[in-house]
C-alpha cells in the first residue's frame, strides 16, 4: 500500500460512458490482489477534495522500449462518469498526473471449487477480471453479467478470452438475454449446486445474489461499495453492519479495509443499508 | 562560507511544548482522522509527528451513526461518524501494544454520554502510562440536560472540566467546538476550569442535499464540516482564544500544507493539528513538518518559537 | 406526441412570494455584493431576477474599513467591506432613478448603529414607493450596549426588529448572522418582534494571514467569510429555521449554481439570495434562474413551488 | 464591458517569471482605451475562487487565415508570477479556455502636450504600451522604465519601435543606468518642465513620482492596483482615499471603476496605504 504521484497511459471510452483508464502503477503487478481497489487523486489541488475509490480491474506490463528500459508495471481501471470527479477523470490524457492510493481492502478470497460462478452487475464487473484470471487455473469459471442495456455490458470478451463461459442478460433485451442476471443465476445454480460464488454490482442484486444462494447453501463472496474518505480505515465514514449487529455490540466492518469483499456470512444482510446508489452501478430491480 | 549557508546547515529546531509536554515539534494528526495511528502506518513512521492523537474514546463501544456518513462539500468534507469506538477497554486491548512502539507522545481523545462517564474516563485514562496527555472534547450532547452540548454552555463545560481535571493525572487539553457565539467566553470557562490547553476548532455543523433525491446527504441529516473550507474560521477562534488565555492553544482547521500550520502557529497556536488533509494526502503531516522546517531555513530562524505568536499589528 | 414532451412545452411557473411580495423567480443577489444593481446591468437584464438587494444602507453615509478590505480563501473570501455606503440621502438622490426602470422588485437592505437610527432607516424607507420590502441586517454592533452585535442577542434583535417593525410600512425581511450558538433562538425571537420574513446566512467572522509578513491580511483584522466553504453551515441554518418559524425564509449562503439554490430550496427556503458567485461570474444569477426551470423540466414540475420543502425524511 | 468564456492563443516567457499571453477577444481592438484592464478567470471550477485583475498590455489582430474567415481580434496581457493564479495562468496553452471579463475600468485620460513622459516601474509597464501608442501620435514620448535588475525590464524594444525614447535604470545596473527611475524622472523634468506624466508601478515609486511633479506643478496622472473581487464596482473592496477625506466625508474611490488611473490631484497621498505590496511589481525604495 503507498501513495503513486503516477502518470496516466491511456484513458478510452469503452462504451457511452464508460471509461478504461491504465495508469503506471510500479509494483502493482506483484501487489495487487483480485477484489483490491485504489483511491485516486482525480486532479492536484483541492477540488475536488476526496479521492474516489475505484476497483483494480487488471494489471499488467507495458513491454521494455527499444532504448532497453525496463518493463513498466501498470493498472487499469474501468469507470462510470456519474458525477464531478469521474468527469474530470474524463477529460484526461496520456501524460497527464494523478495520485494513487493502493492497492487497498481484503480482495477476494480464492476458494478451490470445481465450478466458479462470477455475477457482475454493470459496472460491478470490475473486480472480476483479476478473480477470473486467478480462478481458471483451478476449475470452471462463469461470468454471469447484467446490465441495464447493451452499453452497461463490458470487457465480456477479455473474460471470454481468459477461457472463461460468459452469460449475458440485460433488462431491455438489447444484447444477450432479456431478464435479470439473478434470473441467470437461479439456473446455473440448479445445474451447478456445489458452486462458489462471488458478486459485485448494484446492493438490490447482491441481496438477490444473497437470497439464492443462503437458500441453496451456497458459499458467496460480495464486494460492496461505500461512501469512503480515507480509504485505510481511518475515518470510520465507510461501515457496514455485521452479522449479529445490535446497538450495543455494532460489529461494524469498514468497507474500505475488511472490505471491500466479504463472505456473506460475514454481514447483517437485513439491516443492510441501501449503500450509496450513484455508485456507478446500473440499480436494477431483483 | 558566508553567514546564511551557515545558518542553512544547522537544522532549525521545531521542538515546542504543550503543558509540559515536550513535543519533537508542532504538527500532529486531529482526533478522528488518523484511527489510532495504525492505519498510517505503512506511509511513513509516525514517529516523525509531534505527537498521535487517538480516535475519540468512550467508555463503552459506540455505535455510531447509520450511514451514509460522509459527504463531500466545495473544499469541504461532512462527517457524521457518531463517535463510533471501541471503547476504552478494546482499546487498552488491542492498540496499546502498537502505539507503545514509538516515542512520540500519545494523546487520548476522550468523551462521555453523561458527567459520570467522562470522570470515569478521566480515571482510567490516568492508569495509563503510555497516554502522554487526554484530549477532552465536550462538543458532545449532555444526555442528562436533554441534549444541549456541554461544548456550547460554559458552565456546563466547566462542570466537566474541573470534575475530568480532578481525576486526571496528566495533561488536560480541552476541545473546543466552533459552534458558539463567543467562544472566547468557553475558552475563558475552561481554562478557569482546570485546562492545561485548548484545542479548537472541531468541525462546524452543517448540512447537504441532494436535490435530484431530495434527500439529506447524511444519514444523520446535520454533520461536522471539516476542511480548508473552515480554515478561515479556524485561525479566526484560535486567534481570539490565544488573545483570552494563558494556557497554550493547539490550532485545527483545514489544514494542508505549511503555509496553512503557519496562520495558526503565526497568531499564537504552540502546535497544529492536520484532519481531513490526511484523506487527501496520506504524508500530509511528514510534509507539513518539512514545509515547517523550510520555513524557518528560509526565514533565517534556528526555533519555530519565533514564528509562534510572531503577528505583526498592522 | 406524449405526455413528457407537452410537458416540456409549457414553461414551468417560477414564481414564489415572500411576505406578499409576488417574484418572478426565487433568485436576487445578496446584498453588498451586487452594488445598487447599476454595475452589472451591462451584462444582463435586471428584470429577469426575482427582485434587486442593495447594499446596506444607513442614515449617514459610512467610510467604512481601511483596506485591504478583501482576502481570498480556499473556496471563499474574507470581506472587511465595513458596510461603507453613500447614505440613504444619496441612495435617494442618486440610485433611486437607475432602479425605477425595473419591474423587478428593489429590497433595501438597511442597518443603524443604534436602535434611534434604525428605527428612523425604517421612517425613511417607508416613505419610498419604489422600495418593495427592507432587509434588516442585524449583524452590527450595539455602539450603546458595549459593541455587542445586535444579531447574536435575542433581546437586542428583538427590540431592533419590533422597533423597526412599528415604522416601517412595507414588508420587513430580517437577515440573521449565522455566528450563533443557536439560530432557532435568534429566529424565533426576530418572528416573534414582526418579521415577515427571515434571510440566512449573512458571513461566517473569519481571519487570514500573510504568513510571510506575519500580518493579518484584512486591515481589519477579522472579516466575513462568504462563498462555496459556507454553504454547508448556511443549508443547514435555513433548514433549522424553516422548522423553526412559520414565516418565510430566503436563503443565502455559497450558491454558484442551480443545484446550490436547490438544496435551499428543497430544505424549504422560499427564495434564494446569490452573493460572491456574482464576482467570479456575473451572469451567476441569470444562469441559476435558467438552471432552475431546467430542473423543474426535467423533474416533470410545472411551479418551482413543489420543489421548496420537499425534502423527503430518510 | 462584457463576459467572454475565451481561447489562449499564446503564452510566452518573457524573462525569468513574467509572462506575455494573448487571449482571443472579439470587441477589444476598439474598445479598450489605454489603462484599462481585464478580470481574469484562471481556470474553470472554483480554485482559485476569484478572478485576477491584469493590465492590457495590448490588443491587436490576427490576419484572416487563407479559409478567408476574418480577422480575429487578440488582447495581450504581461504577467509575473507571484502566487497560485498566476501560476495556474503560466501553465496554459494555445487552446486552453480562459474567461476575460472586460475592458474594466476608465483608463488614461490623454493630454496633448508637446513632451510627454511615461514612468513604468516592473510589470507597471503594461498598462503604458497602449497609451505611447496614442500618445506618438501628437508628441514627443519618453519612456522611463525602472526595476530591480534585468529581467524586470520588459518589451522596451516595442516602445522603441512606435517611436518612444526610451531610458532604462536598474537598481543593480544589471541593464541601463544604475538607480532609481525617479532619479532619471527628476533630470527630465529639469528639461522638459512642460511635460505630462504617466505612471504606473509600486506605491513608493508611485508616491516618488508624486512628489516631483507636486513641486514642478507637472499633471501627473498614475494607474493604482488594489485587491479587487468584482472588477465592477459593486463589492467595494478595492476603494483609495480620495483628496479631502475625512472620516465623514471618506470620498471613497473604487480603484476598478473610478480607476485603475487617477489624475493625482484626485488622490489624499499622504493616506494611501500600502495597497498590496505582492502586486506583481518590483518593490524598490525611492
Ligand atoms: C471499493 C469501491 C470500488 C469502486 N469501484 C468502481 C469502479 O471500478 N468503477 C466505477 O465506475 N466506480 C467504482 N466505484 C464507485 C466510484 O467510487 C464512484 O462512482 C465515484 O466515486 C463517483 O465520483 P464522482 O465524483 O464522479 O461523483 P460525485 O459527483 O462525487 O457524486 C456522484 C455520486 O457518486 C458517489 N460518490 C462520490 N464520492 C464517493 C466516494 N468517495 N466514495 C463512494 N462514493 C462516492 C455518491 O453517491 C454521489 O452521489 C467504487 C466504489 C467503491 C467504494
Ligand atoms: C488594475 C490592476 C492591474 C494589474 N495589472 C497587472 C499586470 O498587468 N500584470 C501583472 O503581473 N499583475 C498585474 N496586477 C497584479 C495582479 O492582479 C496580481 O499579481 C495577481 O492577482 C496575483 O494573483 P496570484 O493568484 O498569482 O497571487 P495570490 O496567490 O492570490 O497572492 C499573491 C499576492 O497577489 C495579490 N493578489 C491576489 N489576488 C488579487 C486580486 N484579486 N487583486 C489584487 N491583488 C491580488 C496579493 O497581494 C497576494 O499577496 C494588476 C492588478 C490590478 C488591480
Ligand atoms: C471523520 C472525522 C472524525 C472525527 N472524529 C473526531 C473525534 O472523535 N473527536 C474529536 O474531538 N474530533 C473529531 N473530529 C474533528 C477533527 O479532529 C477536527 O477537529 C476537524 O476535522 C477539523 O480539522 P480538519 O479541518 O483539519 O479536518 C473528526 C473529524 C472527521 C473529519
Ligand atoms: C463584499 C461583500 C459585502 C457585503 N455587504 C453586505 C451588506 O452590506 N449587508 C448585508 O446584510 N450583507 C452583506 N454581505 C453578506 C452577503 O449579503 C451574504 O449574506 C454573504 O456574502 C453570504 O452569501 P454568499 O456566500 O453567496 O456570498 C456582504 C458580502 C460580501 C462578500
Ligand atoms: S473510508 Fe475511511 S474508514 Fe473506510
Ligand atoms: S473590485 Fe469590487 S468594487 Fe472594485
Amino acid at each position: 500500500m503507498q501513495n503513486y504521484n503516477s502518470t496516466v497511459l491511456s484513458n478510452q471510452e469503452l462504451a457511452s460512458g464508460y471509461y478504461r483508464m491504465r495508469i503506471l502503477a510500479p509494483g502493482y503487478v506483484s501487489a495487487a490482489r483480485p477484489g483490491q481497489f485504489v483511491m485516486v487523486r482525480v486532479r492536484g489541488g483541492l477540488e475536488p477534495l476526496l479521492r474516489r475509490p475505484f476497483g483494480i480491474f487488471r494489471t499488467g506490463f507495458m513491454p521494455a522500449d527499444c532504448e532497453g528500459l525496463p518493463d513498466k508495471e501498470y493498472v487499469e481501471i474501468l469507470y462510470k462518469v456519474v458525477g464531478s470527479g469521474t468527469s474530470l477523470l474524463q477529460d484526461l490524457h496520456r501524460g497527464d498526473r494523478v495520485e494513487l492510493l493502493g492497492p487497498l481492502g481484503n480482495g477476494f478470497d480464492i476458494q478451490p471449487a470445481a465450478e466458479q460462478i462470477l455475477v457482475g452487475g454493470g459496472i460491478g464487473l470490475v473486480p472480476l477480471y483479476m478473480l477470473a484470471r486467478r480462478l481458471v487455473k483451478g476449475g470452471n469459471v462463469r461470468l454471469l453479467m447484467g446490465g441495464r442495456c447493451r452499453d452497461d455490458i463490458l470487457a465480456v470478451t477479455e473474460f471470454e478470452r481468459l477461457g472463461v463461459a460468459t452469460y449475458v442478460s440485460t433488462d431491455d433485451g438489447s444484447l444477450g438475454e432479456e431478464g435479470l442476471v439473478t434470473e441467470v443465476l437461479e439456473r446455473k445454480l440448479a445445474k451447478y449446486p456445489r458452486a462458489n460464488v462471488y458478486a459485485c454490482g448494484p446492493m438490490p442484486m447482491l441481496r438477490a445474489v444473497h437470497e439464492l444462494c443462503r437458500t441453496r447453501k451456497v458459499p458467496l463472496q460480495v464486494s460492496l461499495e461505500a461512501f469512503m474518505a480515507c480509504g485505510v480505515g481511518a475515518c470510520l465514514g465507510c461501515v457496514v453492519k455485521g452479522a449479529g449487529h445490535s446497538e450495543s455490540d455494532p460489529r461494524y466492518l469498514c468497507t474500505c479495509k475488511e472490505g471491500p469483499v466479504f463472505r456473506a456470512e460475514q454481514l447483517e444482510w437485513d439491516l443492510l443499508e441501501k449503500g450509496h446508489d450513484d455508485c456507478g452501478c446500473t440499480e436494477e430491480e431483483a | 562560507m558566508n553567514n546564511t549557508s551557515q545558518q542553512k546547515k544547522q537544522r532549525p529546531s521545531l521542538s515546542v511544548e504543550i503543558a509540559g509536554l515536550r513535543l519533537k515539534n508542532p504538527v500532529m494528526p486531529a482526533s478522528g482522522t488518523f484511527g489510532y495511528g495504525q492505519e498510517y502506518a505503512p506511509f511513513f513512521d509516525l514517529d516523525e509527528l509531534g505527537a498521535i492523537v487517538t480516535k475519540g474514546l468512550s467508555l463503552h463501544p459506540k455505535a455510531g451513526n447509520p450511514t451514509p456518513r460522509i459527504a463531500e462539500t466545495t473544499s469541504g468534507m461532512l462527517n457524521a461518524i457518531g463517535l463510533q469506538n471501541v471503547g476504552v477497554e478494546d482499546f487498552i486491548r488491542d492498540k496499546m501494544a502498537f502505539l507503545r512502539q514509538f516515542r512520540a507522545p500519545v494523546i487520548a481523545n476522550f468523551f462521555g454520554n453523561t458527567l459520570e462517564e467522562y470522570g470515569e474516563m478521566a480515571r482510567r485514562l490516568s492508569d495509563l502510562p503510555e497516554v502522554s496527555a487526554a484530549e477532552l472534547n465536550i462538543s458532545c450532547p449532555n444526555v442528562k440536560k436533554g441534549g444541549i452540548v456541554f461544548g456550547t454552555d460554559p458552565q456546563a463545560a466547566a462542570e466537566v472540566v474541573s470534575l475530568v481535571r480532578r481525576h486526571l493525572d496528566k495533561p488536560l487539553i480541552v476541545k473546543l467546538t466552533p459552534n458558539v457565539t463567543d467562544i472566547t467566553v468557553m475558552a475563558r470557562a475552561v481554562e478557569e476550569a482546570g485546562a492545561d490547553a485548548i484545542c479548537c476548532i472541531n468541525t462546524l455543523t452543517g448540512m447537504a442535499v441532494d436535490v435530484h433525491r431530495r434527500k439529506l446527504r447524511l444519514a444523520n441529516g446535520t454533520g461536522g464540516l471539516s476542511g480548508p473550507a473552515i480554515r478561515p474560521v479556524a485561525v479566526r477562534m484560535v486567534y481570539q482564544v490565544v488573545q483570552t488565555v494563558k494556557v497554550p492553544v493547539i490550532g485545527v482547521g483545514g489544514i494542508t500544507k505549511a503555509e496553512d500550520a503557519l496562520e495558526f502557529l503565526v497568531v499564537g497556536a504552540r502546535a497544529v493539528q492536520v484532519g481531513t488533509a490526511n484523506f487527501v494526502d496520506p504524508l500530509a503531516m511528514p510534509k507539513i513538518v518539512e514545509g515547517l522546517e523550510r520555513f524557518c531555513r528560509e526565514q533565517g530562524m534556528d526555533d519555530i518559537n519565533e514564528v509562534i505568536g510572531s503577528l505583526q499589528s498592522t
